[in-house]
């Protein structure tokens, strides 16, 4: 097979041409900055206004509550820092998972170090969120609940309203990442009991390094960016329109397809685990069997380390994702495999496939086939593994 | 990320497998990343090692150098065999990115645990060889942020 | 005149074609994660190292020390909190000036919430900084000195190098808001002495959303957006690969062509002042005569009001600014007309032309004819006006 097979879509995706279509006039053309008053950039301040509109209304939220960032991660760290600076005279506790992703983990530990307390909530060996041990954590300071929609790594989509239902009822703010989730599986704020979510543009075909926080009106939030009153005052920056405009088509895009491409993407997804859990042995599938994203697959192979595998993959044209140490940059293996209760050595040999909408069946027969003579020849390369 | 000669010894590993009735056998961990090497010795009556295999369970760079510290000890007398150091099997492999040195120092602690172990069997004193870790995790120097 | 003349170069610029078509391979080709290890992204990594080496070499500085952001107003916030944050054992005093970008402004107001002193250095008429109080503001608990390089609206440039030297003499570390001046005028951070810099890719004919803080080697310096390892895990994000690419191509454009573009540019904004400040009476021209922008123009115009002047040149084709409290937003006129001592009804009559690459003696021939009309005009209109 010459062809790339990309499946790993919760990294990042490809800019679909009919966004790229609509970002393109903003580079050279119709290049002026939203801000001046004369006729050419007014068409820009327009088009800032439809983004707006179209990530508004997939939420079910008002433009006005939709505020453009640099990426997920600015939105993740302005949602916490700027919560805790607002409401730190209410208290200094918060709560989340310990399967957060960075943006949310490493803010925390950088709250930790300002003199906020924060609790990381555990979750099952599917890594679902434990309802009554979050219902245990709260207290009378605490000011926030973060806990993401759906995880990067295993898929595994959260409880989402019956949390918002909780935090509602004890007035606590409810922020979610949903960097994974947003333009995949439907989120209404309003039925969810949202406050905060952060989006990503390059996680659903759209730009890299544009993304969004969506803050409920009337949510007492400081800026995280200061300067120039772009974003009604509260981010400041000249707006990247390119970047805005191709979030707000990949948006509308994915709204419009969703339905039909999230059936498309759990029915290979279940293809693809249906043959792996069964033509390879010591397998696990790693997430909830069910409430996962329509895109992601999880596995764990004992004996085999997560790296190699990538590289053997690699060779055969096939980009996939592990949570191994050895490719974490870090020398742990992911927390996320940690936390769901896997051994180090089960985590290593993880490999995460996510599907794309122009993934087919051939492609994944064709990675089935390939996964299993890999699997096979790294395990008899393996001191772990005894025939 | 990994140079030519890394890739050809992770796609074909040399002397990968297991040793009947091996000399010496050694195996370590390292703690730090999770990973396990297993080196078999066979060496002859003139301290000559005749043979040599592998199992290992880690990252390419690990995979790669034990491939490439096996062709290096390969018909070496054991004193010489230290020479084989993990800074030899890098530059033997043009070199490992940073994150990965760590690694090659599995295949160094990998065949002395192996010559330690041939030693013991066989009741002699390697010059210059000491009682293998348990876990060869050493410092890694990070910057700190 | 059917073509639209673009005067608002300070505001935001076009992207050069050479650098759209930079940018484009890595939006829908090749736009694997840069932190993935498969070879189908590793070509982004790479693309990312080499905008860094173009955009180090120009500065002179090492690539390890440019960080890239998601524009000049991260950059600048980056640099004032996360310095406050790290040197605070030290002293808890800041010293910038009058007139600096409101990025750096409302910066330093946040931190004087935090309980930071802030002293914000007068500037002369011409907009420079006072190197005696500069120094006499200096206090045993400084811990850093902003000084922009050049100012966006009068286009003055402050005496960087001096300020470095004495920053550097004292043991203090310098910042510098070099938005306006990167790839316009020749920066070398060692011989000005400069700790960190701010810096903007649609300032440069490059994109919207994308920038970059320079941190000198050995700075302590604590990140802004906590999350993933990117950039040396110091700013968290997936990249904005399109973005980077193209500020360091945009950057080495700049830089190549700096001399005969910085000449040309120059040579016209001397003709534009010349004849405005010749064929219309009653102005005054803001800014330091010689030690400004090769490309700013900043002029007021008195009896007029800045908005009705830009409504009445947009209707010509013509693109331009004000620092007239009607365009600001706030009701106050521009902070740095009023820093540099202009009345109130001065300050609103005020207009700034900033010149590109491609703009013509003819287009400046038509502007000056049009303005001289219009100022004409709406005097005739003002109520402070008698001929
Ligand atoms: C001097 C100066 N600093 C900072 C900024 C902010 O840059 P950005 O709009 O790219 O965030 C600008 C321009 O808007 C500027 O002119
Ligand atoms: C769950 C989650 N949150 C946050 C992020 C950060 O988003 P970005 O890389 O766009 O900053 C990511 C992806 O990298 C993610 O998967
Ligand atoms: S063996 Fe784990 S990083 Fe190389
Ligand atoms: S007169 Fe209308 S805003 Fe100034």
């Amino acid at each position: 097979m010459e062809q790339l097979i990309y499946l790993d879509n919760a990294a990042t995706t490809k800019v679909n041409p009919k966004v790229l279509d609509a970002m393109l006039p903003y580079f050279s053309d119709k290049f002026g900055n939203p801000s001046s008053v004369y006729g050419f950039a007014s068409g820009n301040k327009q088009a800032i206004t439809e983004a707006r509109e179209n990530v508004a209304e997939i939420l079910g939220a008002d433009p006005s509550e939709i505020y453009f960032t640099g990426g997920g991660s600015e939105a993740d760290n302005w949602a916490l820092k700027a919560t805790a600076d607002a409401y730190e005279k209410k208290g200094k506790h918060i709560i989340t998972t310990k399967i957060e992703h960075h943006a949310i983990l490493h803010t925390c530990e950088y709250l930790e170090s300002k003199g906020f307390e924060v609790t990381y909530l555990d979750v099952d060996e599917n890594g679902v969120v434990d309802m009554g041990q979050l219902r245990s954590s709260i207290r009378p300071d605490t000011i926030l609940i973060s806990v993401m929609f759906a995880n990067n790594e295993i898929g595994t989509m959260q409880p989402i309203a019956e949390i918002g239902r909780l935090a509602k009822e004890k007035g606590i703010l409810f922020h979610t990442d949903a960097v994974q989730a947003f333009g995949h599986v439907p989120i209404k704020v309003d039925e969810m009991g949202i406050d905060m979510l952060s989006a990503s543009g390059h996680k659903l075909n759209g730009p890299k390094g544009v993304g969004f926080l969506y803050i409920r009106k009337g949510v007492k939030i400081r800026s995280f960016i200061h300067g120039g009153a772009q974003e009604r005052k509260r981010r400041a920056g000249t707006e990247n329109v390119p970047g805005i405009v191709g979030l707000g088509t990949a948006a509308r895009i994915c709204a419009d397809t969703m339905e039909e491409r999230a059936r498309k993407e759990s029915e290979l997804r279940d293809y693809l685990i249906e043959r792996v859990m069964k033509e390879i042995p010591y397998t696990r599938l790693n997430g909830h069997r069910t409430k996962r994203l329509p895109n992601n697959a999880n596995f764990s192979f004992q004996f085999v380390e997560g790296e190699s595998m990538l590289i053997m993959l690699d060779m055969a044209g096939i980009c996939g994702s592990s949570g191994s140490a050895c490719t974490s940059g870090s020398l742990d293996p992911s927390h996320v495999l940690l936390a769901i209760g896997l051994p180090h050595e089960i985590a290593h040999g993880s490999l995460r496939l996510t599907l794309g909408d122009d993934t087919t069946r051939e492609q994944i027969d064709y990675v089935v086939e390939k996964l299993k003579e890999i699997v096979e020849k790294l395990r008899s390369m393996s001191p772990l593994y005894e025939d | 990320m990994y140079s030519e000669k890394v890739m050809d010894h992770f796609q074909n590993p040399r002397n990968v497998g297991e040793i009947e009735d091996a000399s010496g056998i050694g195996t370590v961990g390292n703690a730090k990343c999770g990973d396990i090497m297993r080196i078999y010795l066979d060496v002859d009556e003139n301290q000559v090692i005749q043979d040599v295999k592998f199992k290992t369970f880690g990252c390419g760079a690990a995979v790669a150098t034990s491939s490439m510290a096996t062709e290096m000890v390969k018909g070496k007398t054991v004193n010489e065999a230290l020479t084989v150091t993990n800074k030899a099997v890098m530059e033997a492999l043009d070199g490992l990115p940073p994150v990965k040195v760590h690694c090659s120092l599995l295949a160094e602690e990998a065949i002395h645990a192996a010559l330690w172990d041939y030693a013991e069997k066989n009741h002699i004193k390697i010059e210059g060889l000491s009682k293998p870790k348990s876990d060869i995790s050493e410092h890694e120097e990070e910057e700190d942020y």
